[in-house]
């Protein structure tokens, strides 16, 4: 198909809204550009003049798929900017909230976003007549993981006892061991997962990139860590963000000038697979092997199987944390912190990459400032250029075929387009 | 049965053995100085003394929600009334609460008995706890009349020092007293105490309502226009909230279900409140009362007037709940007494 | 009865209240034995135009979106604003404290104008809607009651009460008589209480219910300690669409 | 305890036939499905459940001597009566009752009464009509008065044609918006009574129709000094069980389904919240 002209409107099967327009003519990409038709929300502006401790009510609804993500970013944001350091029991409640988040997400996004392309159906609906079990191991998994959620959180969407410096009600430890038996219990639809994901056929093709994301010696770093990336393997401090994340915004734009050799990167399951091969917990690299993910890998397709070994991952790292939160003991740690006028940076791995909140306070603990850079906006130039570099491979296939590749690409980073809005900037980038 | 003692370390022990035969509910605290009733397996004597739960026991009689029929609508039309009950025993009822429980007993068996309610009630043995002090300074159990109780409970147990004189009232109590837990019989000795201390508590419970109990209707049947219900109208919330927590309220709403067949559903009853806006609108459109001061009127004539005219009791038995859960702190012996003065006040104007 | 269809859309939201739709699990399965659905973009790729009941989710903040709600009320029989961004307007609302020119400097700077955005608005400011599901997030419970009130043709029940009734049901200690403050009194249930069940002052997500007490409210916040611009700043974290009605 | 007799339990009844007597209303002819005679006094209520959607009171409009069917008048207002009206003949539905206790008919013999129905109100009057009808020599002078807001939202017309026919019966109807079609009396039904020739000791007035009509026709029967005790009016009230438990139906201190729903203006006048 040497002459070919694609609007795919609305993106389904994604959070938010987004546009993919490609023109191929005389085989040869003229446009190819993905449109974020998104309304932008302007939370920034939003935050501003807000209390501090109000925050995490806004930033949490920029997401509702990512919500403890953000809420978790935002609130460490602020404790940065108040100079405070959370007790380990905080720690360990936001890291066991987090991977509850990891867990659901990625199950939702592997089951009932991205498996219904495997199957040549275009909902978890049309999955239900010849692979009913799969979707109900799928809707268990899920159910499993929110339950965690909301015994730690209240619940999963817009989580509510995540406050700055504690949670406001704690589980009891009766609950936590409770729910420690029935994530054991699951572990065998976590092998039956494994298994299912493994057969499907996921294409071929690679296009190597800078992957980023944050790391920590000693874990699989989610809830905090440094910045580093594949290319330097240099880690930054994350309020640095900005050398390393302006680095690559600017590149797209023409009126900026690019400080890097590549002009994207990529950020998520797969770029932390990459980064942080070895950290992950070695149940979940078994199935890493098992499912023929080596490391490292360059084909974005298979983010999705990075995502299935990440899971793998949050459901052995629940139990440890929930072994340790019991046997610690849990305290009631509610109180008053701040105000104080300070700038804090936060970030945090969310399901589809890293998430950046900064926020600067006054004396009154108002907020003077705030800047949220969103894992889906950091992809969106990637995924352009995955796209460049895969459709003239697929120029001999029929349209519509074609189409569903490129969705699929698009799919298999799991992007949000709504959070992403607020960096709508990435829309002119091929202008 | 005469009265028997059980010393204070066996009632954990009692409370345990009567899980064999019962469901055991007793009090909790569910965070510092705030309690519930719950499920419980054992008796911790620092509950001795605590201050009236968030809800009434009548929860375990009276549920929140409650089934009261099943219904299948297709292949035809299929009704079944359906009663929930299991053998419980209420374990460390306060006296103002078992007062409670007998005003429900009345309402629900008076004109028509409701089956769902007195089911429960016989599968139901109360084991009493007597004060000796007010519990906090909401209580006013002993202004209307609800400190003293001999009636209403299958058991009553009062410290009389590390000791619990305990009075069974009934067949059930005996049985429940004589398989459960150890005891002796009570002596001389422990009666008098128990006597002396009952007759020395009365100086502690004050009369906090400036009249006879009993005096109540009248002062309410002509309270209509008491401009306490005008300043009520401005602070009252409308929230619902000393509905909720009374022992004695029992308004109920009553709505259909269905599963998601849809071929079958039932239909439940759940609490309601008079001080809620729409309790008294129809589909005429009028709301019959249309004020949050109409409706609190309303409430406190139900407890004071009303109710206590028909059954010759105060409807009002002195737990302090509304008084404490009230955001806009409106008190209910300040009202109370606010009509009583009101009243006076006009007729010495006369 | 033939099968009603059904189609969801979303405006400007996080789209956190579709996604409490796909957490019905089970129940959804359940559920599309009783309707089909048209569109639904978050989870499937058909789409279609035809469709009886529409849910929609999100506010509105741009010109462009205003037509596209028109053509969805012209094509439904019953529109349903799904959550508190199309109920009430919701946090979205947040903006309208500033100029809009402002708001889009703020976020955008140079490129400021190619954003378009408008006052946030409910859908209810644009079209005739005939159920609200209130909540940011919505109650899956008031999710599956709507749903089925429509296939019986009646009115969900939606409670018009206040918080607090749910809450004491549930036996919570008031956060008033913990010395926090709360919303509770003036917004509408539905959502079982669930932030003061976890020891969280309601913060009016559902919206007001009718005829609230707010002036003995607001006091009850000053006697907590709240100033009257904190109070009402409390207020416009989602009532920031009715403002008036506070102030 | 007898569990299958719940208060709340219903029983199953089918529907015979219906007629749409209005684009509000319709009569609905029902029949209890394990034949038990059904008796009731004019002025009891029924507690009417569609399953699914819910359960009203809705008053018995037909004539206590028909054992067989009850007749019930249903307005559309919302989802148990818009559910009724979709009822079609042979459909079932629950059934509670008979409840309250219905007019004092035992008191009203040998009386002379003055039937004031308005709108609606006309629903549990025809019951109590047909009883005076059928025991025409048990009662002195009959008069009724109907008044409806249009010639189209009348009720019963038919009916109130042949009560016209007969000589012992005095009918007297009135619309307060007449079109052209309309020959009769015009204006509120207040408006007839100062014409009426009433004995007030020996006559029973009874007055049922929607709460802002009660005001004003008291005021004309207070003028024609019809004693409080001969004022009999029904009360409508939300009522969710019908069985004096649930609270909603209670004015001050009475219970509307249990002490009524039928009362006299004296006992009315004491309570502050009924009128
Ligand atoms: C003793 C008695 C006899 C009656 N007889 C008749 C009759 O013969 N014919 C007739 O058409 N109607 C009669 N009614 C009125 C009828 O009961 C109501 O119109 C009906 O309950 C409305 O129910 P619904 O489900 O259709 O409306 P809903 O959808 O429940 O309500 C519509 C509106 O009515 C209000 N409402 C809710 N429940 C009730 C309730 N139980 N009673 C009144 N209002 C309510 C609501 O506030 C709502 O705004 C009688 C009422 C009573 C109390
Ligand atoms: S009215 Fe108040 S004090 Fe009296 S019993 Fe009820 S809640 Fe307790
Ligand atoms: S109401 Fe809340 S949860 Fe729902 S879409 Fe809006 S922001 Fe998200
Ligand atoms: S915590 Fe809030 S919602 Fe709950 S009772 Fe108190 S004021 Fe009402």
């Amino acid at each position: 198909m040497h002459d070919f002209h694609a609007d795919i409107e609305h993106i389904t099967r994604v959070e938010g809204h987004g546009n993919i327009v490609i023109d191929v003519k005389g085989g040869k990409i003229r446009t190819l550009r993905m449109d974020i038709v998104e309304s932008p929300r302007f939370f920034e502006a939003m935050a501003l003049g807000r209390t501090y401790s109000e925050v995490a009510h806004i930033t949490s609804r920029i997401c509702g798929i990512c919500a403890v993500t953000h809420t978790t970013t935002s609130i460490k944001a602020i404790e940065s900017a108040l100079d405070f350091n959370p007790s380990v029991q905080t720690i360990k409640l936001r890291k066991l909230l987090l991977n509850a988040e990891f867990i659901q997400s990625h199950i939702l996004h592997l089951y009932f976003l991205a498996a219904p392309d495997f199957f040549g159906t275009g909902s978890v609906f049309g999955m239900v007549g010849d692979n009913k079990e799969d979707v109900l191991r799928g809707m268990r998994l899920k159910t499993l993981a929110n339950e965690l959620c909301a015994l730690v959180g209240g619940r999963h969407i817009h989580p509510i006892t995540l406050k700055i410096g504690c949670f406001s009600k704690n589980p009891e430890p009766r609950e936590l061991s409770d729910f420690k038996k029935r994530i054991e219990d699951s572990r065998d639809e976590m092998d039956e997962t494994v298994k299912f994901f493994k057969n499907l056929k996921i294409p071929e093709f690679e296009r190597e990139t800078e992957y980023i994301s944050l790391t920590q010696p000693d874990e699989y770093a989610l809830y905090d860590g440094k910045i580093k990336s594949s290319d330097s393997g240099e880690e930054i401090e994350t309020s640095d963000y900005l050398d390393r994340v302006r680095e690559f915004m600017v590149t797209h734009s023409t009126a900026k000038h690019a400080k890097s050799k590549r002009d994207s990167y990529m950020v998520g399951a797969l770029a932390r697979f990459n980064n942080n091969y070895d950290q992950l917990h070695p149940k979940a690299k078994e199935s890493a092997m098992e499912m023929g993910l080596r490391h490292p890998c360059y084909n974005p397709y298979m983010n999705n199987i990075a995502q299935v070994v990440e899971t793998v991952h949050c459901f052995e790292e629940s139990i440890c944390l929930i072994d340790d939160l019991i046997s610690a003991g849990l305290k009631d740690e509610k109180r008053e912190i701040g105000p104080k006028k300070g700038r804090g940076v936060g970030a945090t791995e969310a399901p589809r990459g890293t998430l950046y909140h900064e926020h600067k306070l006054d004396e009154t603990g108002k907020v003077t400032y705030a800047n949220y850079i969103i894992p889906t906006a950091q992809n969106l130039a990637n995924i352009e250029n995955d796209l460049l570099s895969i459709v003239p491979t697929l120029l001999n296939k029929q349209k519509e075929e074609i189409i569903v590749d490129i969705e699929m690409l698009v799919r298999a980073y799991d992007p949000c387009i709504s959070c992403a809005t607020h960096l709508m900037k990435v829309e002119f980038v091929n202008e | 049965m005469k009265d028997v003692l059980i010393k204070g370390k066996d009632l954990s022990a009692f409370c345990h053995n009567l899980q064999d035969s019962f469901i055991v509910y007793g009090v909790r605290e569910k965070e510092e100085g705030h309690f519930i009733f719950d499920e419980i397996d054992e008796f911790s004597d620092s509950l001795e003394k605590y201050k009236p739960t968030i809800l009434p026991p009548k929860k375990y009689l009276f549920p929140q929600q409650e089934t009261l029929l099943r219904f299948d609508t297709e292949p035809h039309l299929e009704i079944k009334s359906v009663v929930e009950s299991k053998k419980q025993v209420l374990f460390g009822v306060r006296p103002c609460d078992i007062h409670g429980i007998g005003l429900l007993d009345k309402i629900f068996t008076s004109d028509n008995e409701d089956s769902n309610y007195l089911r429960k009630r016989a599968d139901t043995l109360i084991i009493g706890m007597d004060c000796m002090e007010p519990c906090y300074e909401h209580a006013h159990c002993a202004s209307v009349g609800c400190l003293d109780i001999d009636d209403g409970y299958d058991i009553m147990m009062t410290d009389i020092g590390g000791v619990f004189f305990t009075t069974v009232k009934t067949p059930q109590g005996e049985e429940i007293v004589k398989k459960y837990v150890e005891y002796t019989i009570a002596g001389e000795e422990e009666s008098e105490r128990f006597l002396k201390l009952r007759s020395d508590r009365k100086g502690r419970f004050d009369n906090k309502i400036e009249t006879e109990v009993s005096n109540l209707p009248l002062f309410f049947k002509n309270a209509d226009n008491d401009p306490v219900w005008k300043e009520l109208d401005e602070r009252c919330l409308g929230c619902g909230r000393c509905n909720i927590v009374c022992p004695t309220c029992y308004c109920f709403d009553v709505y259909d279900c269905m599963d998601l067949t849809m071929t079958s559903g039932e239909r439940c009853r759940e609490w309601d409140a008079c001080t809620l806006k729409d309790f008294a609108a129809v589909s005429t459109g009028e709301n019959f009362r249309s004020t949050r001061g109409l409706r609190l009127r309303h409430r406190f004539n139900r407890k004071f007037n009303y109710l206590m005219t028909k059954y010759n009791t105060s409807f009002c038995v002195g737990c302090g709940r509304c008084t404490r859960s009230c955001p806009v702190n409106i008190d209910v012996i300040e009202t109370v007494n606010a009509v009583i003065n009101n009243h006076n006040n006009n007729h010495e104007r006369e | 009865m033939s099968k009603p269809r059904v189609a969801f859309f979303s405006f400007s939201s996080c789209e956190g209240c579709q996604l409490v739709v796909l957490t019905l699990e089970e129940q959804l399965l359940e559920l599309v034995t009783l309707i089909d659905i048209a569109s639904f973009r978050e989870a499937m790729s058909e789409k279609s135009d035809d469709y009886d009941i529409a849910f929609v989710e999100g506010s509105i903040t741009r010109t462009s979106e205003i037509e596209r709600l028109r053509t969805i009320r012209e094509r439904a029989k019953i529109v349903i604003a799904l959550g508190a961004c199309a109920t009430i307007g919701g946090i979205n609302c947040l903006k309208n404290q500033f100029e809009m020119e402002e708001v889009q400097n703020i976020v955008y700077g140079k490129m400021a104008e190619k954003f378009d955005t408008i006052p946030t608005r409910p859908i209810e400011a644009v079209i005739k809607v005939d159920h609200w599901i209130h909540g940011c997030p919505i109650d899956k419970d008031e999710f599956i009651e709507v749903t089925k009130a429509l296939l019986l043709d009646k009115k969900p029940r939606i409670p018009a009460h206040p918080v607090c009734v749910e809450c004491q049901m549930r036996e919570n200690v008031c956060l008033f008589e913990k010395g926090m403050v709360c919303l509770g009194p003036v917004t509408r249930a539905g959502c079982k209480a669930i932030c003061p069940t976890y020891n969280d002052g309601c913060v009016g997500c559902r919206g007001l219910i009718e005829d609230p007490n707010l002036s003995s409210h607001k006091n009850l916040l000053n006697e907590h300690g709240l100033t009257v611009d904190e109070a009402i700043s409390q207020y416009m974290l989602f009532g920031g669409n009715s403002k008036e009605k506070y102030e | 305890m007898k569990e299958n007799n719940s208060l709340f339990l219903p029983e199953i009844a089918e529907v015979v036939s219906t007629r749409q007597l209005t684009e509000m209303e319709r009569y609905i002819e029902l029949k209890i499905k394990d034949t038990r005679e059904f008796n009731f006094n004019p002025g009891q209520f029924l507690q009417l459940s569609v399953f699914g959607i819910g359960e009203a009171p809705i008053s018995i409009s037909s004539s206590p001597f028909n054992r067989e069917t009850i007749g019930l008048c249903v307005r559309r207002v919302g989802d148990v009566t818009s559910a009724l009206h979709k009822l079609e003949v042979g459909a079932c539905l629950g059934v509670r009752g008979p409840l309250g206790n219905g007019f004092p008919v035992e008191k009203m013999k040998n009386k002379d009464i003055v039937f004031v129905a308005g709108g609606l109100g006309i629903a549990p009057l025809r019951s109590l009509i047909q009883y005076v009808i059928e025991r025409r020599d048990d009662f002195a002078r009959i008069t009724i008065l109907y008044g409806a807001k249009n010639p189209g939202e009348i009720l019963f017309a038919d009916e109130l044609e042949c009560w016209k026919q007969r000589k012992d019966i005095e009918v007297l109807v009135t619309v307060d918006k007449p079109d052209e079609n309309w020959a009769g009396k015009s204006g509120v039904i207040t408006r007839l009574i100062p014409h009426l020739d009433l004995e007030p000791s020996r006559t029973y007035a009874v007055v049922v129709g929607p709460p802002v009509m009660y005001k004003y026709v008291l005021l004309e029967l207070q003028i024609k000094q019809i004693p409080e005790d001969n004022i009999i009016m029904s009360l409508e009230r939300r009522m969710k069980c019908g069985v004096g438990k649930c609270g909603h139906c209670q004015i001050n201190g009475i219970y509307v389904c249990l002490d009524g729903p039928e009362f006299s203006y004296h006992t009315l006048k004491f309570l502050s919240e009924a009128i």
